[in-house]
């Protein structure tokens, strides 16, 4: 049962979990099942990434029912990266999440909230792993629904109105998403992504598939909440509980970023998307202006929850770039970003809830002189707020270095100096929150405060940890993006 | 002939929904709704598509409604006018409009047997289904074994619904008043409850087992058994339906049907298929495929009617006075 | 006899549709609420009836006549309930019947 | 024959519309979507008749049933409580 099944064991052990959650009456038994649950997660990421690394793409067919007939499960190096970027995020949120649970949700709504944790695991994984066009819908569905629960959770009010901007927009997304998939099957009979591949270029010149073109890419910006389309995400993130913001930030958007790089590269096909409808120079202009506009809104804000937001907007807007280019350095670039990213991010939420446990707020005013009392969450902050602006030996400026030369060898070298612009105002933003914390006095409610406890504190430096890792030796993560990104584009010309 | 009934369907329901925008009270909207699904469902019978109708006709005009009049009873049932002309959105619509439109010119035209849908993947599922699974509804066949694991995952997406309708509303338990005043004066309408609330379980019953002959299964039973509930929540009041299915059961049976699912396809593993390959199940495929059909469509049916009845009793349990 | 039932099976149908229209007519122009319950029960009771038995008779002895039976037995439950509960209902609304002025004095 | 009986419920049909459409009381309107509930149940059975598939009276049953259930919803959770009452011209729905 094992080894061949791990594709589907991944996505239906949280499945499974969820139910079993939904039954626990204590909150702690449910935490230890998310817990459990999560940690196997990565267990079978990691011997995913293993396997595919040794025998290629890996094909599992659910109900043994050859595709296109039934559904395919379909891992390949790209997909494996992915698999493991949302199973290290769930699986180092877990350990974390207890305490910061049970200070910010009701006590009564705590199991609940593992149980729709786990469904949105569920659904992020079967998005990724998924080789079937529809079943990537039903999965979306699972994912966000959870999502807009998690985010409701809020301790705040506000959090309602967030999930509900979020709740309309990522409906309209799945909407367009389900109608771009709908016309697609219209004009070719198969919802399977590979046979799709291949039947599409005798239909590529309709009009039927320029508008599921359209549809699939505009829902699947939404979700990944590309720059004009971003509005839901700064106040979702601001007002989620922590550990919710941290996982969603990680995984969320960075599985929209995986979508549509299915969709462009596996489905239509790289000629379809990038010649005919000329797909990367909108998105690259997108890019620069998310990057440009999302940075300076970010230095403004005064909540460090929401500068981290608006800053995850800029940083979509990196991988985007790198995707734009539409050359195996590029895409390759992008998705070196995507995992250094989802860890960046993630470190940096964690931290905040670390800070959110002890002080209540996420408030810049809050933070004066927080370094002398929480110096590990600090220097945790700090680390990744250096990697997030990409100073060498961290992972941010192993990504940038790639996405530069990217840009370089494919003759955009203005693509160049906006990287750069960019990361000085990362700086910018960066500094005000060191700036608070280190260099002005504690105020009066600061005595108080002490270090966040080390169940939160490892998972957060855990998470540091691997971006210095990256930042020092980056020869795994590259070599892992450049297989993907060639399986990618070599499917592409095929 | 067809095509005209068709025409005019379509129109209905395009006036319908027109005014569903134009109407401020909301619960003027709901009842359009409900016709607005009645309409669609005639046109998917129309149109051949009867497992499909008979979701339509369970979902768009029963539960749904109950479930938006319920949510109209705890909030308010008129129209907030908007504070600015809604530009954005109204562009927004009318390009989607336009995209969508551009799309059909292309299309196969309606009926046109050389279309891809026709030529690729369903011959074969018609073909291959007496063989294979041995039912003759191919509509089941395709939706619980072929592509089994999407039923699964919307299964899921339902659950996901229940789970979170429960964390964000949560159930509050009721004081001990059995039938409250305004029940007593609707004899007529308990007389006719006691009678119908059985029947509508038979047929829900009916609906369940004969899914793999007729229109019907899983989603369409659980939704019509949670009907039968709520109709027996109406006459009897809520106290009492509580008293009959009480919200723990609920709770449990909504995650049994999630696992039942689920622990088909893990068995079907442990017997060295693969996930929710039915084969294994029994001695010979065909009749694995059967009990793998019944059982997974007997915890679809337990879920999606314990989440309905549940969302139900989540929302009227917050209903402030006594007259439920 | 098959011709008989044949056309007695269409008189049945047009019969029914013709209450239909009646019914539906009734709805439309009938001045108030309780008026338009009448106009509703002729639907219920006498169109759909009518309707109905006339399938009935194109069906013969089979399944779909003991459906169609069981479909007849449900309306004329539900409808007389339905249209019973929406009038004590608008009665209890404070929903005011238009009366006509003679009466009133 | 059977086309003109359907043709016939269509016109019942969108009469009931538009009594729906009109209310001018909620209760009009819900009267209007019971009938309409009906129209479609003998709808459904003819055009079941007309494409001899009479499987499709399984839906007509569930129509009866579930219509049934909806209405008595309305009445239940709506009817006295919000809105019913109110002054017909404000419910016209034309706002």
């Amino acid at each position: 049962m094992l080894i061949s099944d791990l594709p589907v064991l991944q996505v239906v052990i949280p499945l499974a979990a969820a139910p079993v959650c939904l039954l626990l009456r204590n909150p702690r038994h449910a935490w230890a099942c998310a817990l459990i649950a999560s940690w196997l997660v990565l267990a079978i990421a990691l011997m995913l990434v293993q396997r595919v690394h040794a025998v290629g793409t890996l094909s599992y067919a659910i109900g043994a029912w050859v595709a296109p007939w039934g559904i395919e499960y379909r891992i390949d190096m790209a997909g494996a990266l992915m698999v493991l970027v949302v199973a290290i995020i769930g699986a180092l949120v877990m350990p974390f999440a207890r305490r910061s649970i049970e200070h910010e949700i009701l006590e009564k709504c705590t199991g609940l909230f593992y149980t729709c944790y786990l469904l949105c695991l569920c659904g992020l994984l079967g998005m990724v792993v998924t080789g079937d066009a529809f079943n990537l819908f039903v999965f979306l569905e699972i994912s966000s629904l959870s999502s807009y629960v998690l985010i409701s959770l809020g301790s705040r009010r506000r959090a309602l109105t967030a999930a509900y901007q979020y709740l309309i927009m990522g409906t309209i997304g799945a909407t367009f998403i389900l109608i771009g998939v709908g016309l697609l099957y219209m004009m070719t009979g198969t919802l399977n992504m590979v046979d799709l591949s291949q039947r599409l270029p005798e239909v590529a010149n309709t009009r039927t598939i320029m508008a599921a073109f359209a549809f699939v890419t505009v829902g699947v910006s939404i979700k990944l909440a590309l720059f004009p389309l971003h509005q839901w995400l700064p106040n979702a993130y601001t007002d989620a509980p922590s550990v919710v913001s941290a996982f969603i930030a990680a995984t969320a958007t960075k599985v929209g970023v995986y979508v549509l790089l299915r969709f462009f590269f596996t489905v239509f096909g790289m000629q379809f998307s990038f010649d005919a409808m000329h797909v990367g120079e909108i998105l690259m202009l997108l890019a620069v202006a998310g990057i440009l506009i999302a940075s300076l809104v970010a230095v403004f804000q005064d909540n460090v929850k929401r500068m981290l937001a608006y800053s995850s907007v800029a940083q979509i807007g990196y991988i985007i770039l790198g995707i734009s280019m539409a050359s195996a350095a590029g895409v390759s670039a992008g998705m070196i970003h995507l995992f250094n990213h989802a860890m960046i991010k993630g470190a940096l939420f964690l931290a905040i809830g670390c800070i959110f446990l002890r002080l209540g707020s996420a408030e810049l005013r809050d933070m004066h002189g927080l370094a002398r009392h929480m110096p590990w969450t600090m220097a945790a902050f700090v680390a990744g707020g250096l990697s997030l602006i990409g100073i060498p030996l961290t992972s941010g400026f192993i990504s940038k270095w790639y996405l530069a030369s990217a840009a370089l060898s494919g003759g955009y070298w203005p693509l160049v100096v906006l990287i750069l612009a960019s990361s000085l105002i990362g700086l910018i933003y960066m500094w005000r929150v060191v700036e608070v914390a280190y260099f002005h006095v504690p105020g009066t409610m600061m005595h108080k405060v002490r270090e966040a406890p080390a169940v939160m504190l490892i998972p957060t430096w855990l998470l540091i940890g691997i971006n210095l890792y990256v930042g020092m030796d980056a020869s795994l993560i590259t070599d892992i993006t450049r297989q993907g990104a060639e399986i990618l584009i070599g499917e592409a010309l095929q | 002939m067809e095509i005209l009934i068709d025409t005019i369907l379509l129109v209905l329901l395009m006036i319908t929904g027109f005014s569903i925008v134009r109407m401020r009270s909301l619960l003027a909207a709901t009842m359009l709704t409900s016709i607005y699904s009645l309409l669609s469902a005639s046109l998917f019978v129309v149109l051949d598509a009867v497992d499909v109708a008979l979701t339509e006709a369970a979902i768009g005009a029963g539960i749904s409604t109950i479930l938006l009049l319920a949510t109209i009873a705890l909030t308010t049932d008129r129209e907030k006018p908007p504070q600015r002309t809604p530009m954005l959105p109204l562009i927004v619509v009318i390009i989607t409009g336009m995209a969508l439109i551009y799309g059909t010119l292309d299309m196969p035209h309606f009926g046109n047997p050389q279309a891809p849908v026709h030529l690729h993947v369903a011959p074969a599922y018609l073909h291959d289904t007496p063989g294979e699974i041995g039912i003759p509804n191919v509509v089941t066949s395709v939706l619980a074994s072929y592509r089994g694991y999407d039923t699964l995952g919307e299964l899921a997406v339902i659950f996901t619904a229940g789970a979170g309708v429960l964390t964000l509303l949560g159930y509050r338990t009721r004081g001990g008043n059995s039938m409250d005043p305004g029940i007593r004066k609707l004899l007529i309408l308990r007389v006719i409850g006691k009678l119908f609330f059985p029947l509508i379980l038979l047929f829900a019953l009916y609906v369940q087992f004969h899914g793999d002959y007729g229109p019907g299964g899983g989603f369409q039973a659980g939704v019509i058994f949670a009907t039968g509930f709520i109709l027996y929540a109406l006459a009897f009041g809520l106290g009492n339906a509580q008293r009959l299915i009480p919200h723990q059961l609920l709770r449990i049976m909504v995650a049994f049907g999630m696992l039942l699912y689920i622990g088909v396809g893990i068995e079907s593993m442990l017997l060295g298929g693969k996930f929710l390959e039915y084969n294994v199940l029994a001695d010979d495929p065909v009749s694995g495929q059967h009990l793998g059909i019944i059982l997974i469509e007997l915890g679809v049916g337990i879920t999606v009617a314990s989440v309905m009845l549940m969302i139900y009793y989540v929302f009227r349990s917050r209903q402030p006075e006594g007259d439920l | 006899m098959e011709t008989v039932i044949y056309i007695l099976s269409w008189i049945f149908l047009l019969g029914g549709a013709i209450f239909l229209l009646v019914g539906a007519i009734g709805i439309l122009r009938f001045p108030d609420f309780y008026t338009r319950l009448h106009a509703v029960s002729v639907c219920d009771t006498m169109g759909a009836g009518l309707v109905l038995a006339g399938l009935m008779l194109q069906g013969g002895f089979s399944l779909v006549t003991v459906k169609l039976l069981l479909i007849f037995y449900f309306m004329i439950f539900t409808g007389p309930t339905a249209v019973h509960a929406l009038a004590q209902a608008a009665l209890q609304g404070k929903l005011k019947p238009v009366v006509d002025e003679h009466e009133q004095q | 024959m059977f086309i003109a009986i359907s043709a016939v419920i269509l016109v019942a049909i969108a009469i009931g519309l538009l009594r729906a459409f009109l209310g001018p009381t909620l209760y009009d309107r819900v009267l209007a979507a019971n009938m309409s509930g009906t129209l479609t149940v003998l709808m459904v059975a003819v055009l079941g008749f007309m494409t001899g598939r009479p499987e499709f009276l399984d839906i007509a049953l569930v129509y009866v049933l579930i219509s049934f259930v909806s209405t008595i919803a309305v009445l239940r959770v709506c009817g006295t409580g919000c809105g019913a009452s109110r002054d017909p011209e404000a419910d016209s729905g034309e706002g």
